[in-house]
């Protein structure tokens, strides 16, 4: 018995120096090259860099694929993180990553100033939040009301709304609430029936969301809300089952989401034309398209722009002096 | 620098949490709800599980097997793994939410009645109670102290629980913490947590106070000395 | 169930062998950052229990801790504690999940140790001092190994919870295998997704499985406790669990 | 045949398949009615599991049980049960239910209406003479002996024909035990239950019993008899050695004085003249008489005081330091003639009226014959 008793204390005492060995190494292998040591000659720039951006990122054409076919970049790693929300963004801040994948309608761009890469091969494609219903459900005054609200939109004063929720912490309900007002959007016409409203997990599309939500309930529908899904992933195939009946899209990534091979391009009614089919397909209408594009962006820090020169995605294939 | 926090505002910004006390009082209804369902459905499904493994031994190894492996799925997956089937509805939370349960239930019912002293049952037997008075009349009643306990834990464990289905949507509080996860928002995030679990405590207690209430023998009071 | 199939695919496919999200790595991630927390968390709660459980004194902080332990969900830990702690330096995520397993961890093995010294019979106690045997003796020689059978369990406890719960890291950013969850959800594979459930699953049985032993080999001529079924001790689930409160042992 | 209540036909039980020892190998018993029959014998000797299969708690693997005639594996073996008192060494009260609700149980479970079930606890209370205060009590709130009593109240509470009682006093201390036991027998004396008693105390056995089985490994009746039968001629080696030591002071205890005739002895009044009082002394050859007026015994004087008066009346008696009254056993007669300084039991009613003399040679007479 004895020996069992002693090393029971054993046990704990192991634990102690494994642990302080650790923690060592828990910061030790930050090896995070914050892209400041710039000493690989002759390397592409991109091959040092990290990326982080959604979990989703390097299944999506406009994302890591996209990168790879379009400007044939290779990056170092990829980190994953949130939906161009606080996680990326504070680790391209604090330099746990390089480059990371933002919309370019996100507030927190210009308040850190962030330099966005250009899209200077037109990867990226036209982006206009345009709302998708289930045909089912799809009657005028749903129609009439949507449209209102995409009439409304724009990039200038999307981005302004993204900065209300993203910066000042206001809640998109309330932000929604008060450009409905300002923009005196109602609904013309009424309707009754249930309905759910679902966005992905992101300022933006949740504050689209809230309006869709706000003006038919003005118009007397009872409207659910399921505007925390992960992703578009998610939230399509619950738009097909119909647990979720309508949503903000951005018709470049729906048309590539839905067929990889489509052409895409930054025309938006080239866009409309290819997606349109496809959506009928899932019993899906498409409305209107409002003005305003929330593209992916690629932004770096200051710093990383000014230390390697960068102001261009295809600058990232460029060797690091 | 924590984005949704502005510096100069009160870590706790209470007017954001007065503005929405109607969603704060939905979530916790939902809450509420799916705890108090999940534990039901789990009571009835384990209740003749642990009369079976309770009868017959053999069966008991295989069940708790079982049910252990189901405790040991992360949550999260095993809400993810339920979404192809049974989409983001309350189906798919309540399945999760239930599975979890089994095994401390059946666990704790079979060790209640085995707890049971033989000679209160050899004596009930020879007073001429039948199987199934026996069980219902002696052994259940004198296993409900533990039952109880095991009701307690699954109880708290699934309000635990609840919040991570947040991420299909039926998180009940699991909805604030979620939120300020997302955005950094400390305020909902305390909210969420706080609150369930607040809720977890008051149930616990609510759960001891039956548990008193409900086995006035098991306190002996002052011995009556002849 | 073609779900199943995937995740046959996913872990027979080589190539999800190789490199930092690799499986192999990903495990030995998960393992380190578990082990990690698991012992600071021993590191702390244990002397805290034998403390209160030897002296006597502040039991209720042992108890509430224990209990509220219980209440909190452990989503919510991981959140709040990113959520402060997201800034630290080292791998993105490293010390929010790390922080987080490690308070949860504290809790079952605090209540369980103070529970097993607290509950060592008191005339043996007695006798011990009788003996002439310091309050230092009587905790080694004594209280600790008769509570070792209990104090294993709350570890046991811990580790499968931390076990699980380093899965949610994943959404801080860290990798472990909760990553795979993570990944495979927001892409809507779902063979990726359980995957890398099995392979948590497995880990925490393991776990469980390994802490069962060692409280089996410590325990049988130890502990006091009546087992709690004759032959076949499920391993699984909170075995060690103490339901206490203070105003009796509800054990 | 009628005043048998449990008769016992080449009754075995085996309990192992493979062709193990039996625990009850061919046992052939029969029990009257209104008499107590205990078994008792060392452990294994298949006693409890004889008397568990009576109310089938343990089935018979063969042979045939008859309670009042009919044969028990024709009854339904709960119904059996509920007409048969059971009582166990650790009583197994049932620990959720009052003193009350634990005493209702059979009444209960045969369909007594609420009034009937509340008559019958207060006749068990009155029986018993259990304190009311304890109906409202939970078993753990009890001391061993009233728990005791408890058991054995319920058993009867349908007031059933036969009892079964597997080594009922056997958790409580001596003391407790022995005024249980005194209270059981008074209280068997008014309801004259077929009891079937098991104890391995042969003490017990012998004070308890009508009628003692001795049994052996594998429920072999080594004697079957009453006490004082067992006592004065064991049939064996086995029982011999069982019954053990003091066998004569063990029989002793069981008859009582009433039971043999009691003896002269020298008997004066307080009139009797010193003369008459010595001749007496001197025809019984004792040193001392009894002085009895009007049959009420006063005390006794001795040679040397008479000598100096004329008349026994002047004498102070002596009181007697010991004496014995009808009810007496002669275990305790045997007590007092050894201790008291006149070597001899003076019998005496109620205390006072004399009856006569029990010497030495007058008991140990009554032992050999």
């Amino acid at each position: 018995m004895r020996s069992f008793r002693s090393s029971a204390h054993g046990a704990i005492l192991i634990a102690l120096t494994l642990v302080l060995a650790a923690c060592g190494s828990g910061v030790g292998d930050d090896d995070g090259d914050s892209g400041s040591d710039g000493n690989g000659g002759g390397e592409p720039i991109a091959s040092q860099m990290i990326l982080g951006g959604p979990p989703e990122c390097p299944e999506r054409p406009f994302c890591l694929p996209g990168l790879e076919e379009t400007y044939g970049l290779e990056f170092e790693s990829f980190q994953p993180l949130d939906v161009g929300g606080p996680q990326t963004v504070n680790a391209l801040r604090n330099g746990r990553i390089d480059i990371g994948l933002l919309f370019s309608t996100s507030s927190a761009i210009v308040a850190n100033d962030f330099v966005v890469l250009e899209d200077d091969q037109g990867l990226q494609q036209a982006e206009n939040i345009t709302p998708v219903v289930r045909e089912e459900v799809l009657d005028d005054t749903i129609q009439s009301s949507l449209d209102a609200v995409s009439a409304a939109l724009t990039t200038d004063n999307i981005t302004e709304l993204n900065g209300r929720v993203e910066i000042d912490g206001e809640d998109p309900g309330d932000v929604a609430a008060d450009f409905i007002e300002s923009e005196g959007i109602a609904p013309d016409g009424s309707g009754s029936g249930d309905l759910t409203v679902g966005a992905v997990a992101f300022a933006e599309n949740q504050i689209v969301a809230e309006m869709y939500a706000q003006v038919l309930e003005e118009a007397g529908y009872s409207v659910d809300r399921q505007i925390d899904l992960r992703s578009r992933e998610i939230l399509y195939p619950a738009i097909e089952s119909g647990e979720v009946d309508i949503a903000p899209e951005y018709v470049g990534t729906l048309v590539l989401f839905l067929d990889p091979e489509a052409e895409g391009g930054s025309d938006p009614e080239a866009i409309r034309s290819e997606l349109e089919p496809l959506l009928q397909e899932d019993g899906i209408a498409l409305l209107e398209s409002s003005e305003a594009n929330d593209t992916n962006a690629f932004a770096v820090t200051q710093e990383t722009a000014d230390e390697f020169g960068i102001s261009s995605l295809s600058d990232l294939a460029d060797p690091a002096e | 620098m924590i984005v949704a926090q502005v510096e100069g505002a009160p870590f706790i910004q209470w007017s954001w949490v007065a503005d929405r006390t109607d969603v704060v009082l939905a979530k916790l209804l939902e809450h509420v709800q799916l705890t108090v369902i999940a534990v039901v459905i789990g009571l009835i499904i384990s209740f003749p599980l642990a009369l079976w493994a309770y009868r017959h031994k053999k069966v008991y190894p295989p069940i708790t097997v079982f049910t252990g492996l189901l405790y040991t799925i992360p949550s999260l997956a095993l809400f993810a793994l339920l979404v192809p089937y049974t989409g983001l509805s309350l189906e798919t939370a309540l399945i999760g939410l239930v599975s979890y349960t089994l095994l401390i239930l059946v666990r704790n019912i079979v060790a209640g009645l085995d707890g049971v002293p033989a000679d209160t049952k050899e004596a009930a037997l020879g007073l001429g109670f039948t199987k199934r008075q026996l069980l219902w009349r002696v052994e259940l009643p004198l296993a409900l102290p533990v039952i109880l306990a095991g009701i307690r834990v699954a109880t708290v464990t699934t309000i635990g629980l609840v919040t991570v289905a947040a991420f299909i949507g039926k998180g009940g509080l699991g909805y604030f913490i979620l939120l300020g996860f997302d955005r950094l928002f400390p305020t909902a995030l305390l909210l969420g947590s706080v609150l369930s679990m607040a809720f977890a405590v008051v149930v616990d207690g609510l759960l001891v106070w039956t548990e008193r209430l409900v086995t006035p023998w098991s306190r002996s009071r002052k011995l009556v000395t002849t | 169930m073609e779900t199943i199939n995937q995740i046959f695919d996913f872990l027979t496919d080589p190539a999800n062998y190789e490199g930092p999200m690799g499986i192999p790595t990903r495990f030995y991630e998960h393992f380190l950052m578990s082990f990690q927390s698991l012992a600071l968390g021993t590191l702390i709660a244990l002397p805290v229990g034998l403390y209160i459980g030897h002296r006597r004194r502040f039991e209720f902080l042992a108890i509430s801790v224990g209990n509220l332990g219980r209440a909190l969900p452990s989503f919510g830990i991981v959140a709040l504690v990113y959520v402060f702690a997201y800034d630290l330096p080292g791998d993105i995520g490293f010390w929010p999940t790390f922080i987080a397993l490690t308070l949860l961890a504290i809790p079952p093995i605090m209540l369980n140790t103070f529970v097993g010294i607290k509950e060592v019979d008191r005339d043996t106690i007695e006798a011990a001092r009788g003996m002439g045997m310091t309050g230092r003796e009587i905790l080694q020689r004594i209280e600790v190994p008769l509570a070792a059978p209990l104090i294993l369990g709350g570890i046991r406890t811990a580790a499968v919870q931390v076990v699980a719960t380093a899965t949610l890291g994943a959404f801080t950013g860290w990798g472990g295998l909760g990553a795979y969850i993570r990944d495979g959800f927001a892409v809507r594979n779902f063979g990726i997704v359980g995957a890398g459930a099995v392979m948590v699953a497995l880990f925490a049985m393991t776990t469980e499985l390994l802490f069962a032993g060692v409280q089996r080999v410590v325990s049988p001529r130890l502990s006091s406790q009546r087992p709690r079924w004759k032959g076949f001790r499920s391993p699984i689930g909170p075995e060690g669990d103490v339901v206490y409160e203070s105003a009796g042992s509800g054990r | 045949m009628s005043d048998v209540a449990i008769s016992l036909r080449h009754v075995s039980k085996r309990f192992s398949q493979n062709g193990g020892p039996a625990a009850v190998g061919d046992l052939t018993l029969d029990m009257r009615r209104g008499e107590t029959v205990v078994l008792v014998g060392p452990s294994g000797c298949g006693k409890t599991t004889t008397m568990k299969m009576i109310n089938r708690l343990v089935e018979p693997s063969s042979g045939t049980i008859e309670v009042d005639g009919t044969d028990i594996l024709k009854q339904n073996p709960v119904e059996l049960r509920r007409h048969i008192g059971y009582v166990i060494q650790s009583i197994g009260l049932l620990p959720h239910r009052t003193v009350r609700d634990n005493m209702a149980t059979v009444p209960k479970l045969v369909g007594w209406k609420e009034g009937r079930v509340e008559q019958r606890i207060d006749e068990l209370v009155e029986i018993f003479e259990l304190d009311r205060e304890l109906l409202e009590r939970y078993p753990a709130e009890l001391s061993g002996g009233q728990r005791q009593r408890v058991g054995v109240a319920r058993a009867l509470a349908v007031d059933p024909p036969v009892m079964l009682m597997d080594e009922p006093f056997g958790a409580v201390d001596p003391i407790v035990r022995e005024r249980l036991q005194d209270q059981f027998l008074h209280i068997q004396e008014e309801l004259r239950k077929t009891i079937v008693f098991v104890t391995h105390d042969i003490d017990e056995a012998i004070k308890m019993a009508d009628r003692i089985a001795i049994l052996n490994k594998g429920g072999v009746v080594e004697q079957y008899a009453p006490p004082e039968e067992i006592l004065r001629e064991p049939a064996n080696n086995f029982v011999k050695q069982f019954v053990g030591v003091e066998r004569g002071l063990k029989r002793l205890a069981l008859t009582n004085v009433s039971e043999i005739e009691v003896e002269e002895g020298p008997v004066v009044t307080s009139g009797t003249s010193s003369e008459d009082a010595l001749k007496e002394m001197e025809r019984f050859d004792f040193h001392w008489t009894a002085v009895v007026d009007e049959g009420e015994l006063k005390g006794w004087v001795d040679v040397p005081s008479v000598k100096r008066v004329r008349t026994v009346s002047e004498v102070e008696p002596r009181p007697f330091s010991a004496y014995v009254t009808e009810q007496s056993t002669l275990r305790e007669a045997l007590d007092s003639i050894v201790t008291s300084r006149t070597h001899v039991a003076v019998v005496a009613i109620e205390g006072q009226r004399y009856k006569g003399i029990l010497t030495l040679e007058r008991i140990s007479r009554e032992i050999l014959s």
